[in-house]
C-alpha cells in the first residue's frame, strides 16, 4: 500500500500540473508548473534518490522555471491571458489523454511489474557516490556530448535571441 | 571495396587498356572546362587526350604480336553478377590501335579544318567522347558494355552530324531539286542527323534483343564467359534461338556498318565535317559493325560449327548485297564526299562477305583474316581519301565534283596522295594495300567450297570493277581536264591554292602508309594469318588444316615474295577488275576521250542511270514505308481510338489520384495542435496494432 | 510501502496530462509546460524504475534527461521570443501559414 | 576512454572546431561577417574527419560488422557507413551555404550549430548505449531546433521552427519513456546487454517490451518522417533555411535510421516476428502518402519533403523485411547513402533558385533550364535518381529493396506485396518530379535572361552530380559498403542460443 507522503506529493504534483495547463494566468501556470517539478523532486526523494532530486530542484525549479516565469513577463500583453480553446479540440484532448491513459496504464497493469515480489522497492539505496564514479568512467564519453549538447544549445539560444538592428538584413525570400 | 589488383592484371599492363578508352572521356569533360582557359589550350589538349589514348594503345601491340592477352575485371553490377573488364587480345589491340592512331591523326587534321569555328568545344567534346565510345566497344570484354560504347558512338555521330545545325544551304547534301518517288532526295544537317539516329537505332533494338536472348540462356554477357561454358548455345540451339540471336545481334551490326537494308543514312551523314566523315563514316565507326561480327563471329564459330551456318550465310549475302548496291550507285553520283560514302558502304561489304565466307569454309582463318585485313586497309586508305577530299572542298567551296576538275596543277600534295591512296582503293595490282586485302577476300571466297561461293565471287569481281572505275572517275572530275565554270567564276576571289601542312601531312602518311603495306603486301597478310591462326586456335579452338596455299610459305619459310602461293583465279580476277574499270575511267573522266554523255543516247542506259541515281529507290520506298505511312496509320488510330479510350481513362485516374492528394492536402491544416493530435493518436493505434 | 507501479501509474497520467495540454492548448508557452510535464513523467519513471532494478544507470540517466530537457527549454524560449517579436502573440493556432 | 578512436575522435575535433568558430567570431573586431572564413574552416574540418574516417576504413580498423560491445560507442563499419554518409551531406550544406549565408547575421553560430548537430547524427550510429543514443539524438536536434529558425526576420521559418520544436521534444520525451522501460526490465541501458537479457525475459513482462518498441518507432519515427508522425515534416521542411532543409532531410532523417537499426530492429529479432509487419504498413502507408502528398503542391521544397516522406517509406521495406532475407538491410542502407545524396542535391539546388530568384514557388522555375542551366540539370538528375530511373543511383538501391522484397515471397505472405506497392509508388512519384522538369525545360516564363549561379552551390550540385552518375554506372564499390555495413545478424544469434529466428 502506498503511504500518506506519497498520496500528498501525487495530488500536488498532478493537481499543480493540470493548474498550471488550466489557469487563466499564465503566470500563475508558471508558478504551479515549478510546484508540479517539486513535487516530482518530492518522488524522487520517495525513492532514495536524493541527488538527482537535488538535480531536479536545481535545474528545473531554479533554472527553468525561472526562465520560463522570465518569457512569461517578457512577452506579457493583454492577449495572453485568454485562453481561447476550442471546445471540439479539448474534447478530443481529454479523449485521448484517457485513452493514453487507460490504454498505457492497462498494459503495465496486464504485466508482471504488478507483482509485488517484482516491484519491491524494499533494498538498500544506492550510494550517491556510484553515480559520481559511473560519470567518470563509463558514462564519461556521454558526458563529453551533453557538454556538447548545452553548449550547442547555448550558442543556438544566443543567437537567436540577439537582436540584430545595426546589420541590414534581407534574409526573408518571401 | 575495388579489387584493384583486378584492374591492373597482366604485368601491370591492364590498366593501359582502361586508360584507352577513359582517358578520352576524361578529356571530353574537360574540354569545356579548359575551354575557359583559352581556345589554342583547348584545341592541343584534345589532340593531347587523342595522342594519350593512342600511346596506351601501342603499348599493348606487343602483346598481341606474342598472342597473349589481357583480360581484368571489376564487379560492377552485382546483383546480376554482371563484370566490367576489359578484353585486350590480339584482335582488339589490333583494332584500338587503328582507331587510336587515325583519330590522332584526324585531330590534327581538325586543327586545321576546322580552324576559326565558333564551336570547336562542342566538337572537341563530341570527337573524344565519340573517341571513347570507339574504344569501349573495341576493348570491353562483353557485351553489355559492348552496347554502352555503341549507344555512345550513335549519339557522338548524331550530334556530330548535325554539327552545322543552322542548316546553312552550304551545309546541305545532295543535289538540290531532285525528287525520287516524291521524295526529296537532299537532306539539311539537321535532318540527316535525326535520320542516322533512327536508323541505326533500328538496329541498336536489334542488338538488345540478341543480347538478353543470350543472357537469357546464359547469365553473362561476357566473351570469355561465354566461351568457357557453351551449354547456353546448345540450350539455344535446340530451342533454335541460336542462329535468329546471332542474326539479330548481327542486326546491330548491319545498323551501325549502313549495311543493306539499313544502308541509306551514311549518305545523308556527310553532312557532317569531313573530318567527321572520315573518323566516323569511314575509318572507326561503321567498322563497329565488321569489328563486332570479327568478334561474336569466332564464338558462334566455335559453339555449335555445324548449326551456325545460316548465320554466316546471312553475313556473306548481306555484304555481297550491300558491296553491289552501293557500288552501282557511287559510278552515277556528283558529289565528292557522296562518292567516298558510297564506296565505303561497298567496301564494308566486302568485308562482311569476308568474314561470313570464313564461317561457311573449312578453314575459318582465311575468310577471317581477309575481312580485317581489307579492315585495316581501308581504314588507312578512306581516312586518307577523306581528308583529301576535305582538302579539295576547302579549296573549292563546292562539294560536287561537276565544279571542279584540272586541280592537280594547283593542288600537287593533294592530288598527289589522293592519287596514292586512291590506286589504293581502285586496288591497283602489287603495290597497294588495297590490291592484297581484297585479293584475299577473293581467294578464300574462292577456296571456301561453300556451294554458292562463284556467285559470291562473281559479285566481288563486278563491285571490284565498279570500284576501280568509280575511283578513276572521282579523280579524273577532280584533278584531271579543264577548270570548271565554277572555278573560272569564281577564281577571282577565290585563290585556290594548296592547304596547310597541318591539313596534308596527315592524309599524306595515311597514304603513302596504304601504299608502303602494300609493297610488304604479301608478307604483311602472312604476319596477320599467323598471328589470327593462333588468336583462334588459343582462344576459340579453331584450329586450321592448312591449306594447299598455305602450306608452303609456312614450312620454307620464304615468306617475302612467295607469289606461288597466290590463288591464281583470284590474282587474275583482280587485276582483270581494276585494269578494265581503270582504263574505262581513265578514258571516260582522265583522258576525257569519251564523253560522260553516252550515256544518255539510249534508253536503256539512262534509266540504269536514273535508277542509280534515285538509289534503287531505297530511299523513297524508306520514306514512304517508315515515315509517312505510319504516320497516316498514327493518324487514323489516334483519332478513333486514342481520342475516345485513352483519353476517357486516363483522366479518371488522374482524377483520382489529385483527388485523394487533394484530401491529404487538407488534412495537413498547418496548426500544430492538430498534428500533435495525429501523432498521439497514431501512437495509440501502433500500440494497439502490436498488441493485436 | 511504495511500489514501483503505484510511481509508474503517476508517470503514465502526468503523461497523459502532458499529451492533453499539446494537444489542445493554444499557447506556445503553455505547450512548452506540456512538454516539460511529459519530460518530467518520463523522469520519474526512469528513477522508479532505478530504484527498483537497482543500480545506478538509471539516476545517471535521469540526470543527463533533465539537463538536456533544460537544453530544449532554453532554445525553445529563443525561438518564442523571435515569434512574438515576429506576430506580438503567442497562439501557435495561428501560426498556419505553412499548410497543405 | 580511448580518445583516439574514430567516434571519439570526431566529437574532439569537430566539438572543438565548432566551439571554436563562435569564439573567434567574439574575438573579430568585425562582428558577424567572416561568413566566409567560417564556411572554409568548417568545410575543412568535415573533409578533415571524411578523410580520417576513409584511410580507417581502408586499413580495415573498424570492426567488420555491428557490434555490442560493452561501452558506449564503437568503432564499427555500420557506424562508419553513416558517418561517411552523414559527412557528405554536412560538407555539401556547409560548401552550399557560403553562398546562402552571404549578408545574413551571424553566421559563427550557423556554421557551429551544423559541426555540433553532425556530431550528434554521427555519435547516433557509433553509440552501443541508449544514454549515448539519447544525448546524440539531443545533440543533432538542438541546434536543428534553432537553425530551423535562423532566419529571424522570415515568419516562415519562425513557424516552422516551433513545429519542429513541438515534435522534437515530445519524440525526445517519448524516447526518455521507452529507455525507461528498456531499462527497467532489462537492468541496462547498453544495448547488447539488453538484447541479451531480453531474449529470456519473463514472459508477463513481454507487453511493456513491446510497448517500449512502439515508443521507440514513435520518437525515431518522428525523425525519419513515417505516417502518422510526419505532419510537421513538410512544413518545416519548408520553412526552414533552404541547406538546413537538406540538413534535415538527408542528414537527421537518417541518423534516425541509423537509431531505429540500432534499437527496433535488432528488437525485432530478439523479441516478436510479428512486428515485422507493422513496420512494413507504415511502410506502405508512408511511401503512398508521401507520394500522393506531392502530386498537388506548388511549392518545390514542399513536393521534396512530401518526397521525402516517400522515400523514408522505401528505406523501410528494407528495415521490415531484415528478419527474413539478407539483402534487405544492406538494401536500405545502399538506400540511405542514395537518398542523402539526392536529397541534398536536390534541396541545395532549390536554394541555388531562391538566392538568385527569391522564390520557392514552381511558377518561378519555368524555363530555369535557360535561365540557371547548371542548377536545372542539377535539379533534373537529382530527381531521376529519386525517381529511381536508370541508370542513376537511385535505381539502383530501390532494385536491391524490391528485389529482396520479391526475395521473401515464400516465408512471409506479404513481402511481394511491398515490392508492388514500390514500384507503383515509383511510378506514381514520377508524376510529380516530372511535372518540375517539364516547368524547367518545356515551358517559358516571363524572364529568360540567364542568371548567375552561385559558385559555391554550383560546385557542390558538379559533386552531387558526379557521384549520382557515377555510382549508377557502378553501384558496386557502395553496395558493397553498404551490405558490409550490415548488422550481422546470424553472429547476433550465435551469441543469443535461444532467439526465435526463423
Amino acid at each position: 500500500m502506498v503511504d500518506a507522503y506519497f498520496v500528498g506529493i501525487a495530488i500536488l504534483t498532478i493537481g499543480t500540473s493540470i493548474v498550471a495547463l488550466e489557469s487563466k494566468e499564465l503566470i500563475y501556470g508558471a508558478i504551479a508548473l515549478a510546484i508540479s517539478m517539486l513535487g516530482i523532486a518530492g518522488f524522487f526523494l520517495l525513492l532514495d534518490a536524493q541527488f538527482v532530486a537535488m538535480f531536479q530542484i536545481t535545474v528545473y525549479v531554479g533554472a527553468v522555471a525561472v526562465l520560463v516565469i522570465f518569457t512569461v513577463m517578457l512577452v506579457r500583453t493583454q492577449d495572453l491571458f485568454s485562453t481561447k480553446d476550442d471546445k471540439g479540440r479539448k474534447v478530443g484532448g481529454i479523449i485521448l489523454a484517457l485513452v493514453t491513459l487507460g490504454g498505457v496504464g492497462a498494459i503495465f497493469l496486464v504485466s508482471g511489474i504488478t507483482n509485488p515480489m517484482f516491484g519491491n522497492l524494499d533494498s538498500d539505496p544506492i550510494d550517491i557516490k556510484e553515480i559520481g564514479k559511473s560519470m567518470l568512467t563509463y558514462y564519461s564519453p556521454a558526458l563529453i556530448v551533453l557538454g556538447l549538447t548545452l553548449a550547442g544549445a547555448v550558442i543556438g539560444a544566443l543567437a537567436l535571441a540577439r537582436r540584430e538592428g545595426l546589420l541590414k538584413e534581407n534574409e526573408s525570400i518571401n | 571495396m575495388v579489387d584493384l589488383q583486378g584492374i591492373i592484371g597482366f604485368e601491370g599492363m591492364g590498366i593501359n587498356a582502361w586508360l584507352i578508352w577513359i582517358l578520352p572521356f576524361v578529356g571530353a569533360a574537360l574540354v569545356p572546362a579548359i575551354a575557359k582557359v583559352g581556345n589554342r589550350a583547348r584545341n592541343y589538349a584534345a589532340v593531347g587526350f587523342a595522342l594519350a589514348s593512342a600511346l596506351s594503345a601501342a603499348t599493348l601491340l606487343p602483346i598481341a604480336l606474342d598472342g597473349g592477352q589481357i583480360h581484368s575485371q571489376i564487379n560492377w553490377i552485382p546483383i546480376l553478377n554482371i563484370y566490367a573488364g576489359t578484353l585486350a587480345d590480339s584482335l582488339s589491340i589490333l583494332m584500338t590501335n587503328i582507331a587510336a592512331w587515325i583519330s590522332f591523326l584526324i585531330f590534327i587534321y581538325s586543327l586545321g579544318y576546322m580552324h576559326g569555328d565558333k564551336n570547336l568545344t562542342r566538337y572537341w567534346f563530341f570527337m573524344l567522347f565519340f573517341i571513347g565510345s570507339m574504344q569501349l566497344i573495341v576493348l570491353s570484354d562483353n557485351l553489355l558494355m559492348v552496347f554502352f560504347g555503341w549507344e555512345g558512338v550513335g549519339l557522338a555521330s548524331f550530334a556530330l552530324i548535325s554539327f552545322w545545325y543552322h542548316d546553312k544551304k552550304k551545309d546541305f547534301v545532295g543535289t538540290p531539286g531532285h525528287y525520287a518517288g516524291g521524295i526529296q532526295m537532299w537532306a539539311s544537317p539537321s535532318h540527316a542527323g535525326l535520320k542516322a539516329f533512327l536508323m541505326t537505332k533500328a538496329g541498336d533494338i536489334m542488338m538488345l534483343s540478341g543480347m538478353f536472348l543470350i543472357f537469357g540462356y546464359a547469365g553473362t554477357f561476357g566473351f570469355t564467359e561465354l566461351l568457357q561454358d557453351q551449354s547456353w548455345a546448345a540450350e539455344m540451339a535446340r530451342s533454335n534461338l541460336l542462329v535468329p540471336a546471332a542474326v539479330l545481334i548481327f542486326g546491330g551490326a548491319i545498323g551501325k556498318s549502313a549495311q543493306f537494308p539499313l544502308n541509306e543514312w551514311l549518305l545523308e551523314a556527310m553532312t557532317g565535317p569531313t573530318p567527321v566523315s572520315a573518323l566516323i563514316h569511314a575509318a572507326t565507326m561503321v567498322k563497329a559493325g565488321v569489328f563486332l561480327v570479327a568478334r561474336i563471329g569466332p564464338l558462334f564459330f566455335a559453339v555449335s560449327a555445324l548449326n551456325s551456318s545460316q548465320f554466316f550465310e546471312v553475313v556473306a549475302w548481306v555484304g555481297a548485297i550491300t558491296a553491289f548496291l552501293l557500288a552501282t550507285q557511287a559510278l552515277v553520283n556528283p558529289e565528292i564526299k557522296k562518292v567516298l560514302a558510297y564506296s565505303t558502304g561497298s567496301q564494308i561489304g566486302l568485308m562482311m562477305m569476308g568474314l561470313g565466307i570464313a564461317g561457311l569454309s573449312s578453314s575459318f582463318v582465311d575468310g577471317y583474316t581477309s575481312g580485317f585485313f581489307h579492315l585495316m586497309s581501308h581504314a588507312m586508305f578512306k581516312a586518307s581519301l577523306f581528308m583529301g577530299a576535305g582538302a579539295v572542298l576547302h579549296a573549292v567551296g563546292s562539294r560536287f565534283m561537276t565544279d571542279m576538275g584540272g586541280l592537280r596543277g594547283k593542288m600537287k600534295k593533294t592530288f598527289l596522295f589522293m592519287m596514292m591512296a586512291g590506286l589504293s582503293l581502285a586496288a591497283a595490282p602489287f603495290i597497294t594495300s588495297g590490291f592484297w586485302s581484297k585479293d584475299a577476300i577473293f581467294a578464300s571466297v574462292l577456296e571456301s567450297g561453300y556451294q554458292y561461293s562463284w556467285i559470291l565471287f562473281a559479285i566481288a569481281v563486278m563491285v571490284s570493277f565498279m570500284t576501280a572505275f568509280y575511283t578513276f572517275r572521282m579523280l579524273g572530275m577532280t584533278f584531271f581536264g579543264n577548270n570548271s565554270k565554277f572555278i573560272q567564276q569564281n577564281e577571282s576571289n577565290q585563290h585556290i591554292h594548296e592547304v596547310s601542312a597541318v591539313m596534308w601531312v596527315p592524309f599524306a602518311i595515311l597514304a603513302v602508309a596504304s601504299i608502303a603495306v602494300g609493297l610488304i603486301g604479301f608478307a604483311f597478310e602472312h604476319q596477320l594469318h599467323e598471328m589470327f591462326t593462333s588468336y583462334l586456335a588459343g582462344t576459340f579452338g579453331i584450329h586450321t588444316e592448312l591449306s594447299a596455299a598455305h602450306e608452303v610459305p609456312a614450312e620454307s619459310g620464304s615468306g617475302f615474295l612467295g607469289l606461288g602461293e597466290l590463288n591464281p583465279m583470284a590474282v587474275t580476277a583482280s587485276i582483270g577488275a581494276f585494269a578494265l574499270g581503270a582504263l574505262l575511267g581513265g578514258l571516260v573522266y582522265m583522258k576525257r576521250v569519251i564523253s560522260p554523255e553516252v550515256v544518255s543516247r539510249s534508253i536503256i542506259s539512262r534509266a540504269v542511270w536514273k535508277f542509280f541515281f534515285n538509289r534503287w529507290y531505297l530511299n523513297t520506298a524508306l520514306y514512304w514505308g517508315a515515315v509517312i505511312g505510319p504516320l497516316a496509320i498514327y493518324r487514323i488510330i489516334w483519332r478513333y481510338f486514342e481520342s475516345t479510350i485513352i483519353d476517357g481513362i486516363n483522366p479518371g485516374l488522374q482524377g483520382s489520384m489529385t483527388y485523394f492528394s487533394k484530401v491529404i492536402k487538407a488534412g495537413q491544416t498547418g496548426i500544430a495542435q492538430t498534428y500533435l493530435f495525429v501523432f498521439a493518436a497514431g501512437l495509440m493505434i501502433i500500440i494497439m496494432l502490436l498488441f493485436l | 510501502m511504495n511500489q514501483l507501479i503505484d510511481f509508474v501509474i503517476i508517470s503514465i497520467a502526468l503523461f497523459s496530462i502532458g499529451i492533453y495540454g499539446l494537444v489542445v492548448k493554444r499557447n506556445a508557452i503553455r505547450m512548452i509546460f506540456s512538454i516539460e510535464i511529459i519530460a518530467n513523467a518520463a523522469n520519474l519513471n526512469l528513477v522508479a524504475f532505478s530504484r527498483h532494478v537497482h543500480n545506478v544507470e538509471g539516476q545517471v540517466f535521469a540526470l543527463f534527461s533533465i539537463a538536456i530537457a533544460a537544453a530544449e527549454v532554453a532554445v525553445a524560449l529563443g525561438i518564442i521570443i523571435i515569434a512574438y517579436r515576429l506576430y506580438k502573440q503567442i497562439d501557435v493556432h495561428e501560426f498556419r501559414s505553412l499548410k497543405g | 576512454m580511448d580518445f583516439l578512436s574514430t567516434p571519439l575522435l570526431v566529437t574532439v575535433i569537430l566539438g572543438s572546431v565548432g566551439l571554436a568558430i563562435p569564439i573567434i567570431d567574439s574575438l573579430r573586431k568585425e562582428r558577424g561577417a567572416g561568413n566566409k572564413l567560417y564556411s572554409v574552416i568548417s568545410v575543412g574540418a568535415i573533409i578533415l574527419i571524411l578523410g580520417i574516417i576513409s584511410i580507417r576504413l581502408f586499413s580495415g580498423e573498424p570492426i567488420p560488422t555491428i557490434e555490442f560491445g560493452k561501452g558506449m560507442l564503437a568503432d564499427d563499419m555500420f557506424g562508419a557507413f553513416f558517418a561517411i554518409s552523414l559527412l557528405i551531406v554536412s560538407v555539401m550544406v556547409t560548401a552550399s551555404s557560403w553562398n546562402y549565408m552571404k549578408n545574413k547575421t551571424n553566421p559563427a553560430a550557423y556554421y557551429s550549430l551544423i559541426l555540433l548537430s553532425s556530431i550528434g547524427m554521427i555519435l547516433i550510429a557509433y553509440s552501443t548505449d541508449l544514454v549515448m543514443l539519447l544525448v546524440a539524438w539531443e545533440l543533432m536536434s538542438i541546434p536543428t531546433y534553432a537553425l530551423a529558425a535562423f532566419s529571424k526576420r522570415d515568419p516562415i521559418s519562425n513557424e516552422a521552427a516551433i513545429k519542429y520544436f513541438l515534435f522534437g521534444a515530445l519524440s525526445s520525451a517519448i524516447l526518455v519513456v521507452a529507455i525507461g522501460l528498456v531499462y527497467g526490465i532489462t537492468g541496462t541501458t547498453n544495448i547488447g546487454q539488453a538484447i541479451i537479457s531480453m531474449v529470456n525475459v519473463q514472459q508477463d513482462l513481454v507487453p511493456i517490451t513491446l510497448l517500449a518498441v512502439a515508443l521507440f518507432i514513435a520518437g525515431f519515427g518522428f525523425k525519419m518522417g513515417l505516417v502518422p508522425f510526419h505532419m510537421w515534416l513538410p512544413d518545416a521542411y519548408e520553412g526552414a533555411p533552404t541547406p538546413i532543409g537538406a540538413l534535415l532531410a538527408a542528414g537527421t532523417k537518417k541518423a534516425g535510421f541509423a537509431a531505429a537499426i540500432r534499437v527496433i530492429v535488432l528488437a525485432v529479432f530478439v523479441l516478436h516476428l510479428d512486428w515485422s509487419m507493422t513496420l512494413a504498413i507504415i511502410a506502405v502507408f508512408t511511401m503512398t502518402l508521401g507520394n500522393l502528398g506531392a502530386l498537388v503542391q506548388k511549392s518545390v521544397p514542399r513536393i521534396l519533403a512530401y518526397s521525402s516522406i516517400a522515400q523514408a517509406g522505401y528505406i523501410m521495406i528494407g528495415l521490415s523485411l531484415a528478419p527474413y532475407s539478407d539483402q534487405a538491410l544492406g538494401g536500405s542502407l545502399f538506400h540511405i547513402i542514395n537518398h542523402a545524396v539526392m536529397k541534398s542535391a536536390a534541396f541545395i539546388a532549390v536554394a541555388a533558385v531562391a538566392i538568385t530568384l527569391a522564390s520557392y514557388s514552381i511558377e518561378k522555375y519555368r524555363g530555369l533550364a535557360r535561365r540557371m542551366p547548371l542548377t536545372a540539370i542539377a535539379l533534373s538528375i537529382s530527381l531521376l535518381a529519386l525517381a529511381g530511373v536508370p541508370p542513376l543511383n537511385g535505381f539502383w538501391s530501390k532494385l536491391v529493396l524490391f528485389n529482396s522484397a520479391i526475395v521473401t515471397g515464400p516465408e512471409v505472405w506479404w513481402g511481394p506485396y511491398l515490392a508492388i506497392a514500390g514500384v507503383l509508388n515509383s511510378a506514381l512519384s514520377l508524376g510529380y518530379y516530372a511535372w518540375i522538369m517539364r516547368k524547367m525545360y518545356m515551358e517559358e516564363g516571363p524572364d529568360m535572361t540567364r542568371v548567375k549561379e552561385p559558385r559555391a552551390i554550383s560546385a557542390v550540385l558538379i559533386f552531387a552530380m558526379i557521384f549520382m552518375v557515377g555510382f549508377g554506372i557502378w553501384h558496386a564499390p557502395i553496395l558493397d559498403f553498404a551490405t558490409n555495413s550490415v548488422p550481422n545478424l546470424s553472429q547476433l544469434v550465435s551469441v543469443l542460443p535461444s532467439v526465435p529466428i526463423k
